[in-house]
């Protein structure tokens, strides 16, 4: 029964995210529109761009290879491969066993890489420039992510991201000053992998700063689509992270039955929604930074988990 | 006559002969034929057991460097078949050079037979007067300086060992009588008999005076113009032979004291002299521009890691002591074998005049190139298993000594790299106009790749009954 | 099985002497490389065979001076025979194919020495005929090396790589002398029966990482190895990276994990993971900034070597801190990581030899659009440039899955300070990690993607047939390594037993896992789950959008289009080799490399194109050639004076001898 | 045999009058004198080695006398003369050790000859010892004329009464083996050395060594 159960969780989850990618970024959109004032574009206007470019034949250079066409459909599917893994309402999914807080990274870096390779197939400045700073920025961010996940891991026992969110909801962990500097890293990469302000501007085309657009320049039609779908996915799948590490509230147990998953559900809608909140006003807050400082701020992410990490030795006598 | 008389005595008749024979063909020719017989009756010598005769012994210490100071004279007259035109002798010279190298040839062998310290250091002199000749005779004003040092410096250096073998009769003058009185045997048999103080006293000359002739620093200046003077066989066989023979007197003396609980400890002066030469030698590498000198002073450093090893002691050490002079007296000579004929081809022997030799001088280049790799301990040669051994049991005795000994040989093994790379690689210097080539190119090439062969041989798969005798040797001297 | 691979070192060597002679005509030549070919194979089945079946040893009639050579063949050797096989027959398959006539004889003659050399290091069971396979190996690279020595760079390369060979190998004489102790015998069995203790023992541990890391390229000895293994012949570069680094691994984890024996304190591990992340940070920012294609690849190998560093300097703590299966994790990973880094890098190697043979250049700038004209090199490429990316469900990723779970662990070791150490190197490896992503993106999308920067690079041929087939294997290697990771541990478990003293933690035969009940990595699921995703992202969108795509100009943000005579555009428009490093160089570059960097602008009106300068210094090449250098000169003035002085000063030498020797005995004589 | 025995204080007279002919080389300041001197010390030698056979009953003595009164009381001399003549050389010697200084360092080297020879040798016979420690004395002393003065001919000279001080040790020393032999080898060195500087035409070449102008001939430019 129980597996049966895990199985139409699993189900139920990956339809959840495919679905909630779209809408939760038209939402944050909205929601920044408004904080600024303006109307803004309808929560659903995401959904109607990507139809709308899904029927649009795309357009490819006369050099450009396999790589461009194959590249979109790798980063959604990798995308596609660490959304399922993170656990969202309830816990024990089939494919608990599988979601690796480093697995998700390197799914994460696979997307990435594809989208890289795509900037740089046409062979356009642009699409190289986006290329080169994309790949670096990653290298600064990728350290702080694991350092985030030592201090997890150590409070958790493991790298398992289903484990570590039953710790938490479990508790007994308390509320840390190492777990807070964790957090603080986790969002400083969480931002810089999404693209979102301050590190990189989704709404400019502004060739001089553009980071994650450059890479797709040349893309169109359901290329495009396909583009700014992984993207969503990434932004949705990050949100869940946080939800499920830091907020565990809420989340149905493993091998619960349905009945349980109602109560799971609504909190992971609350969580998300809250977590749109957040983005949302704190990218209406601040403004974007010079290209050249954005290895700082994830350098201080990185030094944050470091000392989490070093706090954690000293506060909890683990020496 | 014993056999050990013939031997020396073989080498000297030819001597006498080739002194006659104006004819260049001919006297390289009669070299060669003297040498091979002088061979031949070392592969007798060694056929037969261990004996004394008279003043002479053939025992396991020296009975591998006969043989090897024999094949070296092989091989070296056959290099100087192929390469003597080139030194542009008159008939007289001819005739001297070649009286004079086989003079050289019978006192080196006397030397490393002879039980009696008074005609060990008689055979001494004679070999050194045999090559002063030899090293003046270009006639240039570096060969005459180069000769006058050696002569000088060298003269000292054996008037001490004169003293300190007067001094070592007179150590064992109450024990023994007129006949054995200078019998190395008969020391080592009452050596531990004998007044530890004027053995002391003994072994200080000697050593100062035989580690002239094995240019220890800092009794060295001599040998580097040496060697870079005079026909490049002679430098060969200076290389090669001369310096065994001093280290193998040294040696000699070393056991008598050895042998006395109370005279002082030996080793520690072996010591200090081998470590000075090794790291100067070291050192003085990167100046050189000239690569006969070049190769003297490497000479230098090798002499001084044997030292090192003899001033070790243990069976061990005195082993790799004996495999690195054995190995350094087999490359070396294939060293001076390729730097000569290259400079023989390039009309010039400095260094900066001499390159690519493996583009234009294939068989040459590679060859030379090889050995000194081997002569900087690469293996397979008998070199690398000399340092191997001695680096590993100076490491577990006196690792601070180790280190520095190992400090000094990269720092002699980069520079001989460098000056490897500019010898062989790179783009090749115009050849000299009078350069020889066809059957003299492969004639002058075939010694060094043999000595190379036999140098490898040794180094992986040495006859048992040869390594049986050198550590039967490394036991004797202690 | 060791008979058969003592015989088959002999066969190579003799097949070194052979190829003189076979070097004059091209089916010679191709015979000696079949024969390397089949010694690969022979070598990898004999590592498989010395796993499975038990260990061997064996003394041979003849060897040094004092005593006969002794080989051996345990689990650790056999291991890493594997990499060796498989790099060998790989690169002789692809010299193979490159043979279109007469080979010169220096570039024929020592290739199956060096691989004798390697093999035998491997078999060897004692000091001297260890010290003899590698110093064999690395005189014959050395050749190798300055096959085309008509180039100073490529002398200076060789003179360093010699003088490095040679340092190396003195150090680890000096090891063995340590730890053989007074008795002098270097028999590996010896060394187990006395292992060093105390300051020997760190001594020793110094003496080995001077002498084997060199070899290894571990930092700071690591320079040779960007100026030495670029200039060698591609397949030999291929080797000496993908097998040679590992052979002088295999000698580090010889003496470190077995011949000094399992009583060390866990401190012991701190300097090779200190050195490790070192080398990984600074091989892998290197490989960000350099221009040419094989020595970017050689800092990668020097980014890997870091990482296997780590890893063995884990396991060594670990053992030492009492926790056998975290060893057991953290030396999987490492084993691991080196049969996998070798697999990727040969093929990558032989990838950027076939690019310099169809380019005809390693410059970076020089090369660009290759997929098209040489599809296979490219997408065999790709899977080696994946895998050192670290790349899930690739090779590369499962190793480092493991290094990274071994680092997370590190804490449970208990001294504070190695917990704070632990976790820099923690940071210091992702870093590491992810700066290798964005160096391989570089290589192959600077290489095979954009616009061919040349004509030469437009009209680039791809050669099929032995090429080929040597590119595809390693590739093919590269995906399924990756897939079984657990299958490979378990055939490890003897080596790690013998490393650890335990079995890897176990899980499913297609899973690794951290420890009993820790994370666990599926590759098999993994690469299905996306394989999964992919499908259905395909079904979906076919289902909607229309088929097939338009072709047109690169939009290139509304660029205008390019003239008649440049059908691609100028090719001077797409990013180089150096912009695209640049923000890694301002980032790290400038701090740790003393990288600089400037643009030449002309003044307004003036046509010229602007152009971007860069470099940099890496430290340690600078203090090799900076102070080094001063300090000999120094000594050698010193030394000078003496050699200047006239015979009559010499002669005052000798008498000052004499005296001072009858002074110091009537000393003696006095007390 | 000790103090007040004949043969003893006679060879002891004579090794001594060896030993002050050296002082009598340092001191000389023309060469023509150094050379006389040297003659002397030769002539002193041959008594010596004469006596000591005399004494030993060792006949082959009385041939190292005949041969070391013929060589270096005669032949010798008269050929340092004919060359001094022949190559004009300086007819004084310039030091470059003074006079003075030379004497002194000379007195200590003869007290450390005593102090390393007497208590080493405490086994041997007096005679022996003493024979010894003047012999190691002229030894000394010879090399510090050699490396004392300047131009060629006195350090041939330094060298020969080197020599002596060997032969003065050989035939010291009762029953030594082949020391007819032995001396005669030496003088046969002797005799080469002094051949050498005139087939090298050796003038004051000792400092003029190395340094400048052999640099063309060595190719050792720095």
């Amino acid at each position: 029964m129980a597996a049966i159960w895990s199985v139409l969780a699993q189900l139920l989850h990956i339809a959840l995210i495919l679905a909630a990618a779209p809408l939760l970024t038209g939402v944050v959109r909205w929601l920044k529109a408004r904080m600024m004032g303006r109307r803004g574009p309808h929560p659903l206007q995401p959904v109607r761009d990507l139809t709308k470019l899904l029927r649009k034949r795309p357009v490819l250079a006369e050099n450009a290879s396999a790589i461009s066409r194959a590249a979109p459909y790798v980063a959604v599917g990798a995308a596609m491969a660490a959304a399922a893994l993170v656990p969202s309402f309830a816990r024990g999914m089939v494919f608990a066993p599988l979601a690796d807080l480093i697995l998700v990274a390197g799914l994460l870096a696979v997307g990435r890489v594809a989208m890289a390779l795509a900037g740089m197939d046409v062979g356009t400045q642009f699409g190289g420039l986006g290329a080169a700073r994309e790949m670096s920025f990653a290298a600064i961010a990728e350290p702080a992510l694991v350092i985030a996940a030592l201090t997890l891991a150590i409070l958790a026992g493991t790298t398992n991201l289903d484990a570590i969110a039953g710790a938490f909801r479990e508790g007994g962990l308390g509320l840390r000053v190492s777990l807070g500097l964790a957090l603080v890293a986790l969002l400083a990469v969480a931002v810089a992998e999404n693209a979102r302000i301050p590190v990189d501007n989704p709404a400019t085309h502004l060739e001089l700063t553009m980071v994650h657009e450059a890479m797709i320049l040349e893309a169109s039609g359901r290329h495009l689509a396909l583009w700014d779908y992984a993207a969503m996915l990434r932004l949705t799948l990050w949100l869940a992270l946080l939800a499920a590490v830091f907020l565990p509230f809420g989340q149905a147990p493993s091998g619960s039955a349905p009945h349980v998953w109602v109560v799971g559900l609504l909190a992971w809608v609350v969580k998300m929604g809250g977590l749109a909140l957040a983005l949302a006003g704190f990218e209406s807050a601040i403004a974007k930074m010079r290209v050249f400082r954005v290895p700082e701020f994830l350098g201080a992410a990185l030094l944050l988990g470091l000392l989490g990490a070093v706090y954690l030795f000293v506060s909890t006598g683990l020496s | 006559m014993p056999l050990q008389w013939v031997i020396v005595f073989f080498a000297w008749g030819g001597a006498v002969v080739l002194a006659a024979i104006p004819n260049l063909r001919q006297a390289t020719l009669a070299n060669i034929a003297v040498s091979a017989g002088s061979f031949l009756l070392a592969l007798m010598l060694a056929a037969q057991p261990f004996a004394e005769h008279g003043w002479t012994r053939t025992d396991a210490l020296n009975l591998p460097f006969i043989l090897l100071s024999a094949f070296v004279g092989l091989t070296t007259s056959v290099f100087s078949a192929a390469t003597l035109d080139q030194e542009g002798f008159d008939h007289w010279r001819i005739r001297a050079y070649h009286a004079a190298y086989q003079v050289f040839m019978g006192a080196q062998t006397l030397a490393l037979l002879a039980d009696n310290l008074g005609v060990m250091w008689v055979a001494v002199e004679i070999a050194t007067l045999a090559t002063v000749s030899m090293v003046a005779v270009h006639r240039t004003p570096a060969a005459f300086e180069a000769a006058w040092k050696f002569f000088i410096l060298c003269g000292v250096g054996i008037a001490l060992a004169f003293f300190g073998t007067v001094v070592l009769y007179l150590a064992a003058q109450p024990l023994l009588n007129e006949e054995t009185g200078l019998s190395w045997a008969a020391l080592m048999g009452v050596a531990a008999q004998c007044d530890p103080g004027t053995l002391n006293l003994a072994f200080a000359f000697l050593l100062l005076g035989y580690g002239t002739k094995a240019g220890l620093v800092p009794l060295h200046s001599w040998l580097p113009d040496a060697h870079a003077e005079g026909p490049v066989p002679i430098s060969a066989v200076l290389s090669g032979l001369l310096l065994n023979a001093a280290m193998l007197a040294v040696l000699r003396a070393k056991s008598i004291v050895g042998a006395h609980p109370e005279a002082i400890a030996p080793g520690p002066f072996l010591l200090a002299l081998g470590l000075a030469s090794v790291l100067l030698a070291s050192v003085s590498l990167w100046r050189r521009r000239d690569a006969r000198r070049f190769f003297g002073w490497s000479s230098i450093e090798h002499m001084g890691i044997a030292a090192f090893a003899f001033g070790l002691g243990g069976a061990a050490a005195n082993l790799a002591g004996l495999l690195h002079l054995l190995g350094h007296s087999l490359v070396k000579s294939a060293v001076f074998f390729g730097v000569g004929r290259a400079a023989q081809a390039k009309g010039s022997q400095k260094i900066a005049d001499i390159g690519g030799l493996v583009a234009t001088h294939p068989a040459l280049g590679w060859g030379l190139a090889l050995s000194i790799a081997a002569i900087a301990g690469m293996p397979p040669f008998l070199l690398f298993a000399s340092e191997f051994r001695l680096l590993a049991t100076a490491a577990g005795e006196a690792p601070w000594l180790a280190l520095a000994l190992a400090l000094g040989m990269v720092t002699a093994l980069a520079a001989l790299i460098t000056v490897l790379q500019a010898l062989c690689f790179g783009v090749p210097t115009p050849d000299a106009a009078t350069a020889p080539n066809g059957w003299r190119e492969n004639a002058a090439a075939a010694p060094l790749w043999l000595h190379l062969a036999v140098a490898m041989g040794l180094g992986l798969a040495m006859p048992g009954v040869l390594a049986a005798m050198l550590a039967e040797a490394a036991r004797v001297i202690g | 099985m060791l008979t058969v691979l003592v015989l088959l070192v002999g066969a190579l060597a003799a097949l070194g002497g052979a190829a003189m002679p076979l070097a004059r005509s091209a089916a010679g030549a191709r015979l000696v490389h079949a024969g390397c070919v089949a010694a690969g194979v022979v070598l990898a089945a004999g590592g498989l065979a010395g796993l499975l079946g038990g260990p061997a040893a064996l003394e041979l009639p003849f060897g040094p001076p004092w005593g006969p050579a002794r080989l051996a063949l345990d689990a650790l050797s056999s291991w890493f025979l594997l990499p060796l096989g498989i790099a060998v027959a790989c690169a002789s398959l692809f010299a193979l194919g490159g043979v279109h006539g007469a080979v010169p004889a220096r570039e024929l003659v020592p290739w199956p020495l060096f691989v004798a050399g390697m093999a035998l290091t491997l078999l060897a069971a004692d000091g001297f005929t260890l010290l003899l396979g590698f110093e064999a190996m690395s005189l014959a690279s050395w050749v190798l090396v300055a096959h085309d020595h008509a180039q100073a760079e490529n002398r200076r390369a060789a003179r360093i790589y010699l003088v490095f060979a040679g340092f190396g190998g003195l150090a680890l004489i000096l090891a063995c002398g340590l730890m053989a102790g007074g008795a002098g015998d270097v028999a590996f069995a010896a060394f187990r029966d006395a292992p060093p203790e105390g300051w020997r023992a760190a001594a020793v541990l110094a003496l080995v990482l001077a002498g084997a890391g060199s070899k290894a390229g571990l930092a700071p000895l690591h320079v040779w190895l960007p100026l030495a293994h670029p200039a060698a012949p591609s397949h030999v570069s291929a080797v000496m990276s993908g097998a040679m680094t590992k052979v002088a691994l295999y000698v580090l984890a010889r003496f470190v994990f077995d011949l000094m024996g399992p009583a060390q304190p866990f401190w012991l591990g701190a300097p090779l993971i200190a050195l490790g992340a070192a080398s990984a940070v600074i091989g892998a920012l290197r490989a960000n900034l350099e221009e040419d294609t094989k020595t970017l690849l050689a800092c990668s190998t020097i980014e890997n070597v870091g990482l296997i560093a780590i890893g063995l300097g884990l396991a060594l703590a670990f053992r030492g801190a009492d926790l056998p299966a975290l060893a057991a994790l953290a030396a999987g990973a490492a084993l691991l990581h080196v049969l996998n880094h070798a697999v990727f890098k040969t093929l990558l190697f032989l990838a950027a030899g076939e690019v310099l043979h169809g380019a005809l250049s390693r410059r970076i700038d020089r090369l660009g659009g290759l997929i098209h004209r040489m599809p296979w090199t490219a997408w065999a490429a790709l899977a080696g440039v994946a895998a050192a990316a670290a790349l899930p469900p690739l090779s590369g990723f499962a190793s480092e899955w493991l290094l990274l779970q071994a680092l997370l662990s590190a804490w449970r070791v208990g001294d504070l300070a190695f917990q704070m150490g632990a976790a820099a190197a923690t940071a210091l490896a992702a870093l590491a990690t992810a700066l290798a992503a964005a160096a391989m993106v570089r290589f192959w999308g600077l290489v095979f993607l954009g616009r061919p920067r040349t004509p030469r690079a437009a009209g680039a041929e791809e050669s099929g047939g032995a090429v080929r087939i040597a590119l595809v294997v390693p590739a093919v290697l590269t995906v399924l390594l990756g897939l079984v990771p657990g299958l490979m541990l378990d055939l490890a478990e003897p080596a790690l037993r013998l490393m650890a003293g335990a079995a890897a933690p176990r899980a499913d035969l297609l899973a690794v896992g951290a420890a009993e009940g820790g994370a666990r990595y599926w590759p098999i699921l993994v690469a299905a789950l996306v394989a999964a995703a992919i499908g259905l992202v395909v079904w979906l969108v076919r289902r909607r959008a229309p088929a097939g795509v338009a072709r047109g100009p690169a939009w290139d943000c509304g660029f205008m289009a390019p003239p008649h005579h440049l059908p691609f555009g100028d090719p001077a428009t797409q990013p180089s080799a150096a912009g695209f490093g640049q923000p890694l160089r301002r980032m790290l570059g400038e701090s740790l490399l003393a990288a600089r960097e400037g643009v030449a602008m002309p003044p307004p009106g003036d046509t010229r194109p602007a152009v971007l300068e860069s470099g940099f210094h890496d430290p340690a090449l600078a203090a090799l050639e900076g102070p080094l250098p001063r300090w000999r000169e120094a000594l050698a003035t010193q030394a000078e004076k003496l050699r200047d002085l006239s015979i009559r000063q010499c002669l005052g030498l000798t008498f000052g001898a004499v005296v001072l020797m009858l002074a110091l005995l009537a000393w003696l004589e006095g007390r | 045999m000790s103090f007040g025995h004949l043969p003893y204080d006679v060879a002891h007279l004579l090794g001594g009058g060896v030993l002050l002919l050296s002082f009598v080389l340092l001191y000389q300041r023309r060469i023509g004198a150094v050379i006389n001197a040297f003659a002397m010390q030769g002539t002193l030698l041959a008594l010596a080695a004469a006596w000591q056979g005399y004494v030993q009953g060792a006949p082959g003595l009385y041939l190292t006398a005949v041969l070391a009164l013929a060589a270096k009381g005669v032949l010798i001399p008269l050929a340092l003369h004919a060359i001094v003549r022949r190559l004009d050389l300086h007819r004084t010697v310039e030091t470059a050790l003074g006079i003075g200084p030379s004497l002194v360092a000379g007195v200590g080297l003869v007290g450390l000859a005593i102090l390393v020879v007497l208590p080493a040798t405490e086994g041997a016979r007096a005679l022996a010892r003493e024979d010894l420690a003047l012999a190691l004395s002229v030894v000394l002393l010879g090399m510090l004329m050699m490396i004392s003065r300047r131009n060629a001919i006195s350090q041939v000279i330094g060298l020969l009464s080197l020599e002596n001080g060997l032969i003065l040790a050989a035939i010291g020393v009762a029953g030594m083996p082949l020391v007819v032999e032995l001396s005669t080898a030496a003088l046969v060195l002797m005799v080469a050395v002094v051949a050498a500087v005139f087939a090298f035409q050796i003038r004051e070449r000792f400092d003029t060594l190395d340094t400048h102008h052999l640099e063309e001939h060595r190719g050792e430019r720095r």
